[in-house]
Formats: structure tokens, C-alpha cells, sequence
């Protein structure tokens, strides 16, 4: 097989084999990769995300860490500052608060406390998102928290695809990244995956549906994560009363997008974001003050958001009234291409 | 890290306090919470219940701690995997972690005056919770005394050595009990920490420290007994370690044949907390294996209404904004119109 | 003196003064109110918050901790199912990070996940901002952060006046509180405070500056906290010029008062939202989403934000170029009075 | 809480490996450490510089921990009393230290190759850093190790305990210094902890732990000495407690007599660690009262330039958006751009 083959040819792989494929080849890569973090080694990961890194680069590279988030973001930083490339996981997003003051604290500014003294390629890794009936703490979507926080690149994939060429890109990354993985796509979400080199770069949207030429679109969606399925299986629905709805996967939330936000308000004028966290203060109420900035004038109706509630992630029999579903979002859309 | 030679040895010592009758009821409510575990997993198995953790392995930790403390006055606070077994603070202890599987939002609610807590899953910040509790009560004056459990694993947040070393200073009436049962899902004590047991963490804290036999209920009784007394006495707290070994999956989503030692496992089972009573009580006569058949009997006739209880217990959806204040702020009550609003219109 | 006479008398007061005041007055009301906190104690607080509460309260109700800010958190949620009042104190907001599981995680969520058996009658306090050349992490404002988080309430004082209303009336909230205080504003707000029973409610805004009629003004900006002050500053800079401005000091952000922001929206529809924060998902970014789902049609200009900058709060040499000024604040209502 | 009888007492025994010269050296840097100090602390009562934190009681800790390593293997990571005291490190650090303090932001840089990190404000977090990096050299199998400071009060944080077990666990080739000079601002280690004393702790971490006199800048020396022999030679962590008084303000911001009770830093006075240090070399007449002008002098010439060199170099305020990433994200970009139109509009 020639080189070009190589490149060109891809798999068909679940976003967890995706994930997966990445860090073996990340690892085999540059040496200087570690992963480490609770239950990553002999047991490949509680979603098996890790699984055959321990055989494939050994136990100084792949390391089960005691249970203690704070320490595991901590020598993050110390291995960075020793030249490693860190890639910790912590094992639900949920319990980053335990690490909160490490990477809020310290993970993020470690570059601007030493004026550029230590590089900080540290990517850490973390499951989250709702609707697979989870204990507490481990669905909760906490983006807009850290998106507050200077320093941190924010990357939240929604394809197979994408959680390669995203997280490639991210342990590449001389900057902190908080790589955040949907729990409910790790098996549901299913796509083509280059096998060789993929990298897709920081701050670039992907445009998931639509038109050809976005002026064509009567709505636009942007969404990231698993929301961004939700989002497309809205608009599908949809399609059927006609209306065109674009649907934008954001993948990084720092950095935005800002270009193709813009451009696809202006063109299209009807806006809805749709977001798994808590409406007030989430990340969607950055988003409108972006469009409230960039693109006010070309806004032909208030933008909606679509959100989980001012609640705590609910347990299991409540939480599919919680997390948006293709209706709530179908709805929104519809009142939006509807509002005077 | 071993079990010190000096303690919890098999062979069990009559001591006055246990009475025959607190034997047998020892044994009775640990083969029910092994019973109780099982039908939980099971649930989860038939997709009628969520991830959930099974007992097998502290069933002795459990029934040495509830009948060692009063339930009238004393407090229990849980990680995840003891509702089972404190059925003796309270029968809503087992019917609301059946709706705590069942993912019902009043799982979480166990009602007054039951001294127990709701599951905690973010490990560990249950132990500065109970150091508060027992802060709290002493600053009332009143009787009793706080228990709070973790996991091996558990000991290594930083919320642990916070909350023991400040129930120190205080000299707060609690009982930090540190289920060892080996591992913290896949990794092994020994990838944990590198202190000769969890008891010695006490030596951090400047509170007294005792490593029992977790598989030998006595041992169990006594140690926390100890505590108590000197925790009621205004003695402060004590850190017990019950060694045991986890002899199921870590929870339902665990396959522990990734990463458990079979021999390991095999030569656990020999010391299967409820063989160990058994034999114990057969020997002295306390116990028959037709005893065995009833209580087996009665608790899973007791899982049966409590499942069937559980799963008639209806969930309206707009639960989910309650509780999150005393009331509603006008956001959240707006929130929730919109939400009765928007089912008005699709139902 | 009557009672009445009594509850009618005020003092002038520092912002520091009434709160150490507040402290005395509720915990002479209620006993089971307890202080504590890092050096609260003999010392009486770094800023003197709590002078003189134990020699008048005893070592049982004001205890200084170990320096453990988790623990603060976590105990104060076992006091509170005890049955006490727990007012613990951190240090600095910027150390709050050490206690975001318990906060964000705990203490936001007993009664939810209680369902109601416990009360959470816990009032954090809180000093932050930026202003007076502290070190790292002293001055960090993180309200955004915390707003996304379901069961909290968020209150910031502007007034001396109104740290002692909304003191009181925090500390017998029935629910979790995080109570920050100005750091600038400590020495600098000064004003008449009420010496009786004195209670501001939650949720309600204070106009600051304006016309008796909304209408009037051409510009509203909302504030919170030591950004009052600075906008009031601006204010005044731009009543020579002919530009009137209407000050709203939105007080508590969680409950927010919509109504308030509601109608001076549609009467004005020119806004200007200020705060320290980065900007990137601060709470402004929530007010501008909230005004776009309220007031939309009638607002004639794209919201402004005045923000500190997507940056780490920055050393003494910077920081009065990272906080927003009178100047920068004025400069954006300039540009908002004018806006097409 | 006291120091044990064993260690750490004042008549100081020479050891071999401690030359005359190293012997001046350290109480060179002691002196010098002081001076440097006061000097900063004095330009903050000037309006000059920021918040700052006295080393007075900490100088032989300094010195012994200075001395006692490899400025071109080893790192030390800081709380933030320390970075008078380590000149041997480089003259960066000194440097750096007085234009932090003078809040400029290059205060943070301490440049290649200088291995010392700049002042952590958040307490406690540098133990992780330090365990990090010291795991990241034992990858890169690197020689050296790492050595981090935090306070007594320091100790009572989650990241401490969790740092100092992960240490274990991994062999890590570092070194923990908690200095116990009394007190956490206005608490006294009685109310931070019930522990015997900071030492014992380490036994939470199956690590070894000392205790010593740290007003005896030798006695620091001979232990970090031997603590960092084990280290290099693969044997792990260990804690060392170094107890001394905090003879001056807790900061620049603090009336230390609202707390601190007079008699017993009087007692404390009469083991300032210079005293001691001087007059031991005195004794064995490698140090004459000239001696000490000399370094005074010399010390403050040294002041004289940093602070000149420092208050000269200017900041160009743009500067608030360099290093916040690799490169400004577009976002920020656009922020300074607008910042730098703002600047040009207005000046
Ligand atoms: C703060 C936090 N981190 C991680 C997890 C994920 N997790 C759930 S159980 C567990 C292992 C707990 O081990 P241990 O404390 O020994 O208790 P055991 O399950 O053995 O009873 C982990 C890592 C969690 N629930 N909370
Ligand atoms: C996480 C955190 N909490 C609180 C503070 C505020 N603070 C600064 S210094 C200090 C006391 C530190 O005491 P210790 O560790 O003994 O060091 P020392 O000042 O005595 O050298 C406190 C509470 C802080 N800087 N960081
Ligand atoms: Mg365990
Ligand atoms: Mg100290």
C-alpha cells in the first residue's frame, strides 16, 4: 500500500474506538506522551478508552494513579514542566471539581504565572453527558465553568472523526486542553475515521447540515457534543415541514468560531443553541452575547436557547425530561422560523 | 500491607456484651444484605435498575457497625455500597436505596428520624460532611456520635486527610471507618498507597488508629464499639480500618476478570465474611442451616414489596424541579411553567 | 429611645463595618449562627470582618479552622443537617476553587438529592476583586463561574447599606449562599446603614442613578458589586456631556431580577453590562441572553460589555489596565448612546 | 507539639562533608536572606512594592536546604517566603523575586536555567507540581531531584496529602519541607493539627519522615542532605519537618500582636537562627563581627541594584495579554487590538 492509500483510507469506528486508535497513535508517535489517571492501565479504562496502551507502551508511560483528581491534574503540571506530554484522564467529568484548583488555578496559567517559561501541552481527558442513566456527578455538562476560566482550550468532539483529528491536534497542542467526551456517543456515535495522520485544527466549526449557500437556510442550530446529533435529528424532522435548518457543530467553544457564527447569522438571521448544561450562565449565553456582538443587526427574532434546567442532573427516571431531545430542539426551531 | 498477625484472628472470642441473640441477629442481616445486593443486581441486570455496587465482602463490616451504634442517636453516613446492611436504623434504609437503583428521585430522601444518609458517589466528601455533623451535634451537646464509611481507594482525596485531621482538632465525635476490601475498582491497594494499612494514616491526624479483621463481624462489633464509647465520652474521633476483600465486580459495569488474581479471589472466598459466622454460630450452636433457608427466605420475600413498592412509586417528570430551593426562584418557577406548559401541549 | 425611633436610626458605615455589625446582630439573634473560617477567630479576620465576634460569642460559635478550604465547605454542609446556622468564611474567592466540589458539588445540592430532609441555611463569604495589588488568585472574580451552578444563590453587595440588608437576609435564607464581598470596597463604600432590623430581599435590583422615569435615560448599564461604584463614576463623567445614564446595581444574580431588567430594557433600549470578570462567559453573557429572550425587540443598539480581558487577573504593574474603569466604562456607553 | 529532644539541638557538631567554607557560605546566605527581606518588606511601607512576606526565623532553613543541593540537578519549587534564600540557585531568583514583589510580571520568570519556580500563592498546590516533575525526571531518567516547601499551615490541604501519597507510590525522587515556623497567619498549629508533629505524617504515606531543628542550619543541612542521597538513589520521598518560629509579621499586612504571644517569641528571639549560626562559627573562628558588616554591606549593594534594576525595567501594559496561550486565540487578539486602539484613541 502506498503512502497516499494509507492517507486517504479510513475506517468505519465508534467515537470510543476512535479515541482509542488516537492515543495509540499518539503514544507511538512522540514518546514523551503519558497517560495516566484511575483505571487507565490494567483496566483499559472504566469505557475501555485506554485499553491495550498498558501492553502496547508499558507501565512508566500508561499509570493507574491512586484515586485523587487534584494530584492527577497537579503532576500534570509538574510533568509538563519536566517536558512530558501529559494526556490525564479523569474518569467523569463530575469529579474535575475535585481538580478544580488545579486546573483552574494552575494547569491554565502556568504559562502566563512563568512569562512563557513551561510550555503546557497537558490534554485532559473527561467523559460526561446525559441520558445513559448514570449515578450523580457523572453527566454533568460543566463547559460554561471552565470556558470562564483564561488559559484553557475548550474541545468537544461529535464524531468518530473528529474525536481523532481533534484530539491529535489537542496532545499537539502546546496550550491546556480539556477534551470532553459524550458519554452517550462513545458507542452510539458511529463514522468514517482516517487512518493515517488527521488533525483537525482549533477553532474551526463544522458545518453538519445545510445548504450549499447558508442564505438558503431558515434556521440555524449551533450545538456542540452530543447535542449536535440531537440538533441534526431535529432538523430531520423537520425537513418534512420544510424547514431548512443548519445545523453547526462548534467543536472547540475556546477558541470560538467566530467567523462562522457570524456568517451564518447574517445570512440566515433565526438562530437557536442548544446546550446539555444548565441554562442560566451555560455556555449558550456566551454564544448569544458573541451573536449580540458580532451579528445584532442581521438578527430577525431573539435567539433561543435550548438547555437542561436551573437544576441538578436528575437521577435516572427523570433525566430524558432534562436533557434536550430532538422535540424540545424541533420545537425551538420551529418557534424561531415562526417569530415575527 | 497485611493484616496485623495480633488481630481479628478467626478463631472468634464470646465477649459478655454480645448476647446470643445479637449474634443471630448479625448473622440474620448479613446474609440479608447479601440477598438484598444480589436482587439489586439482578434489577440492573433485567434493565428495570441503574449501575449499582454489590456487598459481597463487607457484609461483616456492616453488620458489626449498625449493631454497634444506637440508631437513635447515632448518625451513619455511607459511600455507595452499605445501604444494604443498616437495615436496623430504619426498614426506609433498604426501601429508598431500591428506589435509589430504581432511579427514583426519592431514593435520595430518607425520611426522619432515620440516622442515615443517601448514597454519596463523589468519593469521599462524605467524611467532611460527617466531621460537620459531629462538630454540629457536640456544639448542641447532644448524645451520640457520627460513622461515616469510604473505600481504600477513597483515602486518597484530599477530603479525607482535610476532614480527619480537622476532626482532630475538634475532637469531634466520629467514627472514620475505611472499608479495605482491596481494591478501588481495578487498582490494588498497593497502587494506592504505600502506608503499612490505612490505620497508620491516623498517625497524620494525631487520632487513635485500629486495623480489624473486616470478614470477622466481632472483631467488627468491638472495634466500632470502642470508638463509640470513646467518641460519646468527648474522647474525640478514631480512624478503623476493616480489611476484607471485595469478592464480586466492582459494580454492575465492572468485569474484575480484566484485573482481579484469581487465587487472590479464590483464597478471599474461604474467608467469605458470612462462611466465617456461620460456621462460627453452628458451632456454638446459635444457628442451623434451616435458619439459613428462613432468613434467605424472608429477605428476599422482604426485596419482593420492596421492589414492587418501589417500582408502583410514580414519578411525575416536574419532580425534577423541585428541592433545588426552599421555593422555586421566579427563573426555576419559570422554567417550570414552560416545561407543564410545553407537555400540555404534546400530551 | 423607642423602638421605633430605634429601627428609623442609621450610621455612617464602611462596607467592612456593616458586615462585622451584621455579624454581631445575627448571631446575637440566633444561636445557632456560627462563624468560621481561616484566622476569623483571635484575629478577627485578614480584613477584620469578624473583630470582636469571639470575644462575644465564645470559641464554641467562632473557630478558626485549619487551612483547608474543602473542609470549610464540607463542614459546614454536616452543620447544617445539625441543625446550625454555618457562616464559614474564605479567605480569599480565589481559594474558594479549593472547595468547588464541595460547594458546587455538596453544598448546592444537599436538599436536592436529600429531597428536601435537610434545610442548607449556609452562607459563604467571600472577598475578591481586583483593585488593591494583591497576589495571585486574590482578586479573581468568579461569579460566572459558580451561576451555572443549580442551587446556589449569588450575592454581591454594592452598599454598605446593603451588605448589612443582604447579610441578614442571606444568613436566614433557608438555602446555600455564596456571599461576596468587594475587596476595594471594604474601606472605600461608605453610607447610612439602618442600625435595627434591616433585610433586603433577594431578586430585587436598586437604580442607583436615574430619571424617575426609565424613559428618560438614555443608556442603562447593570452592574454588580464594586463595578456599582465605578459605573456610577462613568455616570457622572457623561452627565456633562448630556448623556444620562440610569445605574442599576443588579445585587443578587442568582434570583435575578428579570422584571427590573426587563423593563429598563424596553424603556431605554440601550444597555451597557459591566464586570471584572473575563469575558468570555461571564455574567454578563448571561444578562445579554437573558435581555435577548426578554426585551429583544426593544433594545436599539447591540448590548455592551465591559469586561476584564480573556486573561489570568494579571500582577499590580497590570491590573489597572485589566479592571474596567470610569473611563472604559464611560467609552462604552459613549459608544452605545450613539450606536446607530 | 514540640520538637523531639533528640534531633536538632544547638551544640552543632561538625560533619565531615561541611568545609569552612561552606560553613561561611551558609551563613553568608543566611544574613544576606534577611537583609534582602527587609529591604523588600521595607518597599511596601514605601508604597513601592506589593504584599510580601517576611523570612525572619527561616534563614537556616534556607541555607541548610541551599546548600544541601545540586543547582544544576535539582529544582525547588517555593511557597513564597523562600526566594531570598536561594541565591545559590542563581542570581535570577533574587532578581526576579524583588520585580515580583515589585508586581511586575516578569516576577514570575525566573529563566533557564535557573531551576527554581516562581512563588505559589495557592497554598499547597506545589506539591503536586513538585511530585510531577520529580516523576517526569525519574521517566526521563534524569539525574537530581525535587524539593518543595510549604508551611505548617500549608500541610492541612488535601493536595499535600494527596501529593505526598502519590510520592510514595511512585518512588518519586523528591523531597518535602514543611516549615513549621508556629503559625498559619494567626493560627498556631495547635488548631491546624492533632498530629505529634509534622513528621508523622509521613507514616499516612508509608514514607520516612524527620524532624529538625530548624533554627540550626546544619542540622537542615545534614538531613536534606541525606533525604536527597535517597532520592537520587531511587529510594523515594521523604518528609522533613524543620521547626522554627516566625519571628516577624506574618506579611507585610499583618499586626502579628493580636496574636502572637509576646513571651513566647521572645523565647523564639533567643533562637533567631543567625544568632545561633553566627556565634557557632564565632566559636570555631571562621567569623569575626566584620564578617557580618561585610555581608550586611554587601547585601545591601546587591538590594541597592536589584530594586534599581527592577524599578527601572518598564512594563508595557499590553503585556496583560502575552502568555495566556502559545498564541493569543482570536478572541484575545481581537481584545488587545481593541485595547490598543483604545490606548491610541486616548493618549
Ligand atoms: C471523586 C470521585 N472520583 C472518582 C469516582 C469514580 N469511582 C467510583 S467508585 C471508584 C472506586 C472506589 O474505590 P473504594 O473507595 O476503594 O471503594 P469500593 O468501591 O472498593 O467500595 C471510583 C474511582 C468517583 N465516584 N468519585
Ligand atoms: C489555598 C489558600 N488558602 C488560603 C490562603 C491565604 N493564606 C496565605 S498565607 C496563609 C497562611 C500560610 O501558613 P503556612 O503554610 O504555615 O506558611 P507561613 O506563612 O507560616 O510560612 C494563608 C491562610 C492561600 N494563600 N491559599
Ligand atoms: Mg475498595
Ligand atoms: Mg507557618
Amino acid at each position: 500500500m502506498s503512502l497516499a492509500s494509507d492517507a486517504a483510507a479510513t475506517r468505519t469506528m465508534t467515537m470510543l474506538e476512535a479515541i482509542n486508535h488516537t492515543l495509540h497513535a499518539e503514544m507511538a508517535r512522540d514518546d514523551r506522551v503519558m497517560v495516566f489517571g484511575e483505571d487507565v492501565a490494567a483496566n483499559g479504562g472504566v469505557f475501555r478508552a485506554t485499553e491495550g496502551l498498558l501492553d502496547a507502551f508499558g507501565e512508566d508511560r500508561v499509570v493507574d494513579t491512586p484515586l485523587a483528581e487534584a494530584v492527577i491534574a497537579g503532576t500534570a503540571v509538574g510533568l509538563a514542566a519536566a517536558g512530558m506530554v501529559p494526556v490525564p484522564e479523569i474518569q467523569f467529568l463530575g469529579f474535575s471539581y475535585q481538580a478544580f484548583h488545579q486546573i483552574a488555578g494552575q494547569v491554565a496559567r502556568l504559562r502566563y504565572r512563568t512569562r512563557g517559561r513551561f510550555d503546557v501541552p497537558i490534554t485532559i481527558r473527561a467523559p460526561f453527558g446525559g441520558g445513559v442513566r448514570t449515578p450523580e456527578l457523572h453527566s454533568e455538562s460543566l463547559e460554561a465553568q471552565y470556558a470562564n476560566i483564561p488559559g484553557l482550550k475548550i474541545v468537544l468532539p461529535a464524531s468518530a472523526a473528529d474525536a481523532k483529528g481533534l484530539l491529535a491536534t489537542a496532545i499537539r497542542d502546546p496550550d491546556p486542553v480539556l477534551f470532553l467526551e459524550p458519554l452517550r456517543g462513545y458507542r452510539m456515535l458511529r463514522d468514517e475515521v482516517p487512518l493515517g495522520e488527521h488533525l483537525v485544527p482549533f477553532g474551526e466549526a463544522r458545518t453538519v447540515m445545510g445548504a450549499d449557500d447558508p442564505a438558503d437556510d431558515d434556521v440555524v442550530v449551533f450545538a456542540w457534543s452530543f447535542m449536535v446529533e440531537m440538533s441534526r435529528r431535529a432538523a430531520e424532522l423537520l425537513a418534512d415541514e420544510g424547514i431548512r435548518v443548519r445545523v453547526v457543530d462548534l467543536r472547540t467553544l475556546v477558541p470560538l468560531d467566530v467567523d462562522t457564527i457570524r456568517t451564518c447569522v447574517e445570512a440566515i438571521g433565526r438562530v437557536v443553541v442548544v446546550q446539555e448544561a444548565p441554562e442560566t450562565n451555560g455556555f449558550a449565553s456566551e454564544l448569544i452575547a458573541t451573536i449580540n456582538d458580532e451579528a445584532f443587526y442581521s438578527l430577525e427574532a431573539p435567539v433561543a436557547r435550548v438547555s437542561g434546567y436551573d437544576a441538578p442532573y436528575p437521577v435516572g427516571q427523570l433525566e430524558d425530561s432534562y436533557v434536550p431531545d430532538a422535540g424540545r430542539i424541533a420545537a425551538a426551531i420551529r418557534r424561531t422560523a415562526g417569530a415575527a | 500491607m497485611a493484616v496485623p498477625a495480633a488481630v481479628g484472628q478467626h478463631g472468634v472470642v464470646t465477649i459478655p456484651s454480645l448476647s446470643d441473640e445479637t449474634l443471630r441477629s448479625m448473622l440474620t442481616a448479613m446474609l440479608s444484605s447479601r440477598v438484598y445486593s444480589q436482587r439489586v443486581f439482578n434489577l440492573q441486570r433485567q434493565g428495570r435498575a441503574g449501575t449499582n455496587a454489590p456487598v459481597d465482602g463487607s457484609e461483616a463490616i456492616l453488620a458489626g457497625v449498625e449493631h454497634a451504634l444506637d440508631p437513635s442517636e447515632d448518625w451513619v453516613l455511607p459511600q455507595y455500597r452499605e445501604l444494604v446492611g443498616l437495615e436496623r436504623f430504619g426498614t426506609d434504609v433498604l426501601d429508598r436505596y431500591v428506589l435509589y437503583a430504581l432511579g427514583h428521585p426519592e431514593g435520595g430522601h430518607i425520611p426522619e428520624p432515620t440516622r442515615v444518609w443517601p448514597p454519596q458517589i463523589s468519593l469521599a466528601t462524605q467524611v467532611p460532611h460527617a466531621v460537620g455533623l459531629a462538630w454540629g451535634m457536640k456544639a448542641r451537646s447532644e448524645p451520640g456520635c457520627v460513622l461515616v464509611f469510604l473505600g481504600d481507594g477513597s483515602t486518597s482525596e484530599g477530603d479525607f486527610y482535610e476532614a480527619c485531621n480537622f476532626a482532630g482538632v475538634l475532637d469531634a465525635p466520629v467514627i472514620v471507618v475505611v472499608v479495605n476490601n482491596g481494591w478501588a475498582i481495578s487498582t490494588p491497594i498497593a497502587r494506592q498507597t504505600r502506608a503499612k494499612n490505612f490505620a497508620e494514616k491516623s498517625h497524620a491526624f494525631g487520632i487513635p488508629g485500629v486495623t480489624v479483621d473486616g470478614t470477622d463481624a466481632i472483631a467488627v462489633y468491638e472495634a466500632i464499639a470502642d470508638a463509640r464509647s470513646r467518641a460519646v465520652a468527648g474522647a474525640g474521633p478514631t480512624l478503623v480500618e476493616c480489611v476484607t476483600y471485595r469478592l464480586g465486580p466492582h459494580t454492575t459495569a465492572d468485569d474484575p476478570t480484566r484485573y482481579v488474581p484469581g487465587d487472590e479471589l479464590a483464597a478471599a472466598r474461604e474467608r467469605d465474611p458470612i462462611v466465617v459466622m456461620t460456621s462460627e454460630l453452628e458451632r456454638r450452636g446459635l444457628w442451623t442451616a434451616a435458619d439459613t433457608e428462613t432468613t434467605l427466605a424472608a429477605a428476599d420475600a422482604r426485596m419482593d414489596a420492596a421492589v414492587r413498592a418501589g417500582e408502583a412509586m410514580a414519578v411525575d417528570q416536574v419532580e425534577l424541579f423541585d428541592h433545588v430551593y426552599a421555593e422555586h426562584t421566579p427563573r426555576l418557577a419559570d422554567q417550570r411553567a414552560r416545561f407543564l406548559a410545553d407537555r400540555g401541549g404534546v400530551s
